[in-house]
């Protein structure tokens, strides 16, 4: 018999701080095996966020920098000019992406860098213990929006996604979920393609992937899966956005 | 009269909720008393745990180095405490999940909270037949004066859960008196 | 007035004594380990009326204050260390505009991001104004959850009593812990409105505009401004520093620490006096203003040990007090390292 | 044929591959792994079809597929 | 004869530190005129940007407070909310409004505040001395692109306006031009709009304006007119945008 | 090393020296009044091949810089005082990432937007880290504007040798002024790559991954990577401090002051030697390591007279320094006040 | 019939009323105002439609229209 | 030798240039100088300045409260730097834009250089020939000194701008030597 699945090289054989059934693993995994089959391993640079994701660096084979909450985008963007030879992605979460730093998230994108940019929406704030994220749902209780989200108090969910794909500079983005396996192989998709357009020197790829927390929705794995599919891809309409 | 007490088991047991109604019924009993708990990515999947002290002077630190009492619900946690506690030192085990070996050094109570929960119907009051057996072997604070604290801070028209507590808080007492 | 005895975290207490003196708008960004705060104002504030916003960034939340205190609402907002960081600018620009406005910083290890264990090594940055400019913040530092309450309080009063924003400085143990307070049972609203603020932005009917700004560019216009702020500070240095000294009569050591670090100093001290060791203890709960008249310079034979969680940033305020008329001896771990009683024990009693 | 073999002491427990194994081949285990953890156990009834499903949805990597 | 043309009482009777032919003159006295028709001198609240306006409060006869940079949006949302019974306003330039503020900008939209936005697109940073700012043209000169922004190296000029319309909490955005009498009567016009839905609790209301720079643009006032007419409209076109 | 005169503006001379050491990475911000150090950057930086970018926001810049740096660039942001407030994390975490780096600051009059003369009321910030954390920076303080030029070398220099941030701290009429400096011609490329950074981030092959981070969670983590820092803080107090002393030998009263206050102290100087007073000058270059070793404190009758444009910030390092051994007066405008020639003579003669 | 009336000492000389006008009633004018700027003048032949084109454009308010 | 200049005018009439040009000419004698000029919105509309030290000695602040000499090429500069003049002090006026009356206090030499720089066809040297009529008064700097700068400092390929710079100093020069 032959190993046909199996620990890509990209991913350190450590266990991760992540709790039972969270999406980050997946696409931890998931970005590992695309660097893999891409063969760029040695000359990738990926940059972790400040979120749950903030060790990812622990668990990933490759060169990797931290970034202040919400910087991802400029540290990256520095590198890549600095190393334009080098492969340079970011790993961020929603509120890193898209509260904190929408700025540096939307400036990279209208400069068009040629960067690939993984961005994990769970809808909530994980690491500091589930506060309202920008793409919270309207009515999603967190310990923020204790009676759910409230358009009045609290706003919108913000699709930053559909926004850059306004930007001249952005080549390429689309949205994917991890709600199950065929969703999440065309999510590694999508993570191969946005890395095959920086070799390519296409410009600005980002990925937007539904992800569950099911620390912080309250629910079990499988109920946040089931959670995605149901209401969180609703708002998020999966597919390509640019 | 001082106190330590380290409180632990993993995310769903209710260890912080233990150690909560401890620290306020020493409060009603007009002791001195702090609550500290694990906090941040620390909580995330692994082992949470909460720490108690009880005293009738002011209290310096709420962190504590070497506890008077452990109270273990699960095994990470035994393995992360099991050097925390002092010698002569007292440790509540839940041995539904962990199991700990012959000690000279300190005295142990092991029972199986977590199944005796299940017999009264409700996994999660474990934590509170734990405490029960603590508070019987130790005695600082009465069953009675606990079970006040429990209907104050008890969500109004949940009486049913109030009581499965109640029964679990003194079945561990009775345990931890014996 | 009628006092309730509840059992409540440091950051919650903040929350609840913000909301006790009137406290209408609270802005904030979560971060460890000051989130019980922020949840605590999203579920209470909106029920005694007021605004709660969970901002963009903590840069937004700082300006949303800015904004709320220029219209007149007592204003607040909490973080930890590099969230802190990130507010500097807004904090210079509210004491150019000398607005009143309160900041919670919970800190936590630096430099950097650090990790989220407990630190006082953002003392600094407090006192000598971590922003630009020649300006100052009060900075109150409680040592337990029932003073974390009253200060809270305290910080609204003397902001608007001097127009200038408030600092109250905890760290990770004072904020996440939790013990018994007294709280007291009036109504928030009743404080809201007790100062007129006629300043303030609100429409310039029957009045002439007003205007808040920080920004002077005429000749010596902000050469001005700085000397009436310089004029203020000399006041509230004068009026407003704070302090607990324990057993400083006959001490031949004098412990000075602050924060959760006095907690642990006065538990050595307790030790070290059972032991017959002649210990005093300085705590400085204003460290903006310092303390300076805690310090009895008369006998040149006292030694002072200031103990820290960080490596000696009070440190420079007692050297300064102390101004070399006794001796100055330090204690300190930082990155989330605290001092323990032993080691304070052990330090004492090689000075002794 | 194929099969899959789980790293019980990196599993934690999630349940996802038990939900989408087409075949129902993974059941969660009466044991606890050395962190405390609820782990899964292949239950090797010969019926494994290689779909990778199992390994694909595992948040935690811990399955390799053999064919 | 009647006096059909008069200064605004809202617009205080003293001389601004604009140079001449620029852009910020005029759209001060079209708020001011707007505020005095709709009557609501008396209870408006301006926030003047950091940028050329910065003193802005000078020369309006209301209650204003100052922001420091790209914070305008964070500081009206916060007077707005305690003060919904107050009109309030920002008046930001393009490097205020869409570059250090983008953040501030994009969440207050988002958050669907009823609040006003001036929002000055010259196409330059005139304050600090004619720096590129977000929306400067490609091609165009300034002191940080010396030989002409290059997508390449300084990325695309930023349609913040478009970005902004997708959001479901912005309920009104125009794109207004200064280059001839007829225009500046249209800007009117749409200042008056965005003040009215929120006198209606519309929610978040922008108009972007075209505006000359004449200083650092290198042109003289009616060549820079020319240039927004026959450059500048261009790359942002005039109209409703939302 | 052929060297050729050019008269050149401060501003533009710190970058002129930054290209030459071989900075190869700017990013920054406009503003007044360093906007010529952005303009001279967009001009040149991409003339010798490397990378100019004028960033969305001071964040974005200083976040830039840690990435360029983190590459193994020589990287270099500058703004002026509400802009290094908002740089603030982004200095804390370049610290505890342990990354070199060269962050000017041309100050302006403050708090808040205050206006753009000169002033030096951020030496606080600058020198008590206005960040989170135990952390320092280097900061050289240029009194000329040869200096600047030079100095920009030196920063870069020691931000290589110590992994670390070089504050280069200037002000309004620094930053604005023209003189007569000698600049060398050997090319700007020779410098860039004479450091290997086997630390950097370049992709992992042949090696194992390199990992740039400030983050520590494991226990007991960031207290050894605070430690590490204060032991290089040690080294570096102990071998780094700059300064130049004038005429200390028989002087009474000393001035102390830096940058642009040092020039017009100079003046006073030479105006009250010429007058027959016993006036010497201490002009401190490194701001921190503060040059302790600079102040003789033997002589006891010796003043010392601090000058500063700030309400005295520089001067509790002074007093720190002198701790009590000598008097210390302070004479200080803030604000864009420059105490003039005239102010000195008076002050010191009121002391003599 | 109407007429303007220009503030002179607040223009700023910028000629885009004088752009503008459609009957070409605005000059420059040979004198400085006390600012040291070249101001303009109403050339008052009776030409003057009132349309304030002059008036709508100037950034400085200086003209005022009657009619 | 320490000559403290202050030059002001009209945003564009070439202050700055004049003040540049006279510090490198004093540079290249070797002599200390600095050049500073008004900055940031200051300069927006109004009067635009600079201030030039010409010393043997080392130079402290740049910024001049007193001058030793004026140039001032319009009349609102005349206005705010009028009084900065030293007693004795020179002020070179450009009287084709301003008129400065009788004064016993300085030396005031005006001349309509605007107009000359007209005749000359380049309104733009008025500047020049302000800076001629200074060097002619004072002779600090030779006019040959301050054309090999104009040659230097020209950029290459203008040479009809630079003649008529040229010009329009040593029409300048004439008229201060008068
Ligand atoms: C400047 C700053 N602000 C706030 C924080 C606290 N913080 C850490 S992660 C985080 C948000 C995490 O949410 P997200 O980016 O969505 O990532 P997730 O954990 O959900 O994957 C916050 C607010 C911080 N570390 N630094
Ligand atoms: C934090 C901060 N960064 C930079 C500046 C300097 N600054 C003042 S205004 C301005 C930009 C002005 O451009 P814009 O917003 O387009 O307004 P304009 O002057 O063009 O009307 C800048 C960068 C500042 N004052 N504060
Ligand atoms: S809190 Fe949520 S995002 Fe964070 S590790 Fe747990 S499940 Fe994953
Ligand atoms: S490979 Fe497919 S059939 Fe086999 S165990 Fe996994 S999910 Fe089940
Ligand atoms: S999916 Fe992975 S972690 Fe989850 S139960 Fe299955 S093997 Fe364990
Ligand atoms: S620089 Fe430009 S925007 Fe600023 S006042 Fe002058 S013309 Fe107006
Ligand atoms: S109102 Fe019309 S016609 Fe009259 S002067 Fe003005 S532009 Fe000319
Ligand atoms: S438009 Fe106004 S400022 Fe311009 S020239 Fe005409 S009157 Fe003067
Ligand atoms: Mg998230
Ligand atoms: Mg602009």
């Amino acid at each position: 018999m032959e190993k046909i699945f199996f620990r890509p090289e990209a991913l350190y054989d450590v266990p991760t701080h992540y709790c039972p059934g969270c999406g980050h693993g997946i696409v931890h995994r998931l970005v590992a095996q695309v660097i893999d089959q891409l063969g760029i391993r040695e000359k990738t640079i990926g940059i972790a966020p400040v979120g749950c994701a903030v060790v990812a660096y622990d668990y990933w084979n490759f060169d990797c920098s931290e970034a202040a909450h919400g910087r991802a985008l400029a540290v990256a963007t520095a590198i890549k000019r600095v190393r334009p030879q080098n492969i340079v992605f970011t790993y961020q979460g929603d509120g890193d992406l898209a509260a904190i730093g929408t700025n540096e998230t939307i400036h990279a994108a209208s400069r068009g860098e040629n960067l690939t940019v993984i961005f994990i929406n769970n809808a909530v704030y994980g690491m500091t213990g589930g506060q309202m994220a920008p793409t919270t749902l309207l009515g999603q209780k967190t310990s923020t929006t204790i009676d759910g989200r409230d358009r009045e108090k609290h706003g919108y969910p913000l699709k930053i996604s559909e926004m850059l794909a306004l930007l001249p500079g952005v080549y390429y983005i689309e949205r994917v979920s991890l709600h199950n396996p065929q969703e999440v192989l065309k999510t590694k998709r999508a993570i191969r393609q946005a890395f095959e357009n920086q070799i390519n020197n296409s410009g600005f790829s980002l990925v937007e992937i539904l992800s569950p927390c099911p620390t912080c929705w309250g629910l079990n794995p499988k109920e946040s899966l089931d959670w995605i599919r149901d209401y969180m891809q609703k708002e998020f309409p999966l597919g390509r956005i640019k | 009269m001082i106190e330590r007490i380290i409180i632990a088991g993993s995310g769903g047991q209710g260890v912080m909720l233990l150690g909560k109604v401890l620290a306020q019924a020493a409060m009603r009993q007009g002791r001195f008393v702090t609550w500290f708990p694990a906090y941040g990515p620390e909580v995330r999947g692994g082992t949470s745990y909460c720490m108690v002290i009880i005293s009738d002077w002011e209290i310096g630190s709420p962190y504590i180095n070497k506890a008077d009492t452990l109270i273990i619900l699960n095994n990470p946690s035994l393995e992360r405490f099991k050097g925390r506690v002092k010698d002569e030192g007292l440790l509540i085990l839940n041995s539904s999940l962990a199991k700990a070996g012959a000690n000279k050094r300190i005295k142990v109570l092991q029972f199986p909270f977590t199944d005796i929960a299940l017999k009264l119907g409700n996994i999660k009051v474990a934590n509170m037949a734990a405490l029960g057996c603590y508070l019987g072997a130790k005695k600082i604070i009465t069953i009675q004066e606990m079970l006040e604290v429990f209907r104050f801070m008890a969500p109004a028209g949940k009486t049913n859960i109030l009581e499965v507590n109640e029964k679990a808080l003194q079945e561990g007492a009775k345990l931890g008196d014996g | 007035m009628p006092k309730k005895k509840i059992l409540i975290s440091g950051n919650e207490a903040i929350a609840e004594g913000a909301l006790q003196a009137g406290c209408s708008f609270y802005a904030g960004y979560p971060i460890t380990p000051q989130n019980e705060l922020i949840a605590y104002m999203a579920q209470y504030m909106p029920k005694t009326g007021g605004v709660f916003i969970q901002a963009e960034s903590e840069l937004a939340a700082i300006n949303m204050v800015y904004g709320a205190s220029a219209a007149g609402a007592r204003a607040m907002t909490s973080s930890s260390s590099p969230g802190i960081s990130l507010k500097q600018e807004g904090i210079s620009y509210i004491a150019g505009a000398e607005l009143p406005a309160v900041i919670v910083n919970i800190m936590r290890g630096g430099p950097g991001l650090g990790n989220i264990a407990p630190a006082q090594s953002d003392y600094f940055q407090a006192t000598r104004g971590g922003g630009h400019g020649d300006y100052h913040t009060i900075v109150l530092a409680p040592g337990s959850v029932q003073e974390a309450y009253d200060l809270a309080q305290t910080s609204f009063y003397l902001a608007d009593k001097y127009r200038m924003p408030v600092m109250i400085l905890g760290d990770g143990i004072l904020g996440q812990m939790m013990e018994p307070i007294l709280v007291s049972h009036k109504s928030p609203a009743a404080n809201r409105h007790n100062k007129q603020k006629p300043w303030a932005l609100s429409g310039c009917k029957g009045r002439k505009p007003n205007i808040i700004k920080s920004f002077a560019l005429a000749e010596g216009a902000l050469e001005e401004l700085n000397l009436k702020l310089q004029r203020k500070y000399k006041v509230i240095k004068n009026k407003e520093s704070r302090f607990e000294n324990l057993f400083l009569d006959d001490a031949k050591v004098v412990l000075v620490a602050y924060g959760t670090m006095a907690r642990i100093a006065k538990s050595a001290l307790g030790r070290l006096r059972l032991a017959g060791k002649k210990i005093g203890l300085i705590r400085p709960i204003t460290l903006w203003p310092f303390p300076e008249r805690a310090f009895c310079l008369r006998n040149k034979r006292i030694k002072y040990l200031v103990i820290e969680m960080s490596y000696g940033q009070m440190l420079e305020d007692v050297r300064l007090t102390v101004n070399g008329k006794a001796g100055v001896e330090f204690l300190g771990r930082s990155g989330g390292g605290v001092p323990s009683e032993e080691e304070i024990i052990n330090k004492v009693k090689k000075i002794l | 044929m194929a099969k899959i073999i789980i790293n019980q002491d990196k599993c934690k427990g999630c349940f996802l591959c038990v939900s989408f194994c087409p075949k129902g081949l993974i059941k969660k285990s009466a044991k606890l792994n050395k962190r405390g953890l609820n782990f899964v156990e292949f239950d090797d009834r010969g019926e494994c079809i290689g779909c990778m499903q199992c390994a694909v949805i595992c948040p935690d990597c811990c399955i390799e597929v053999y064919k």
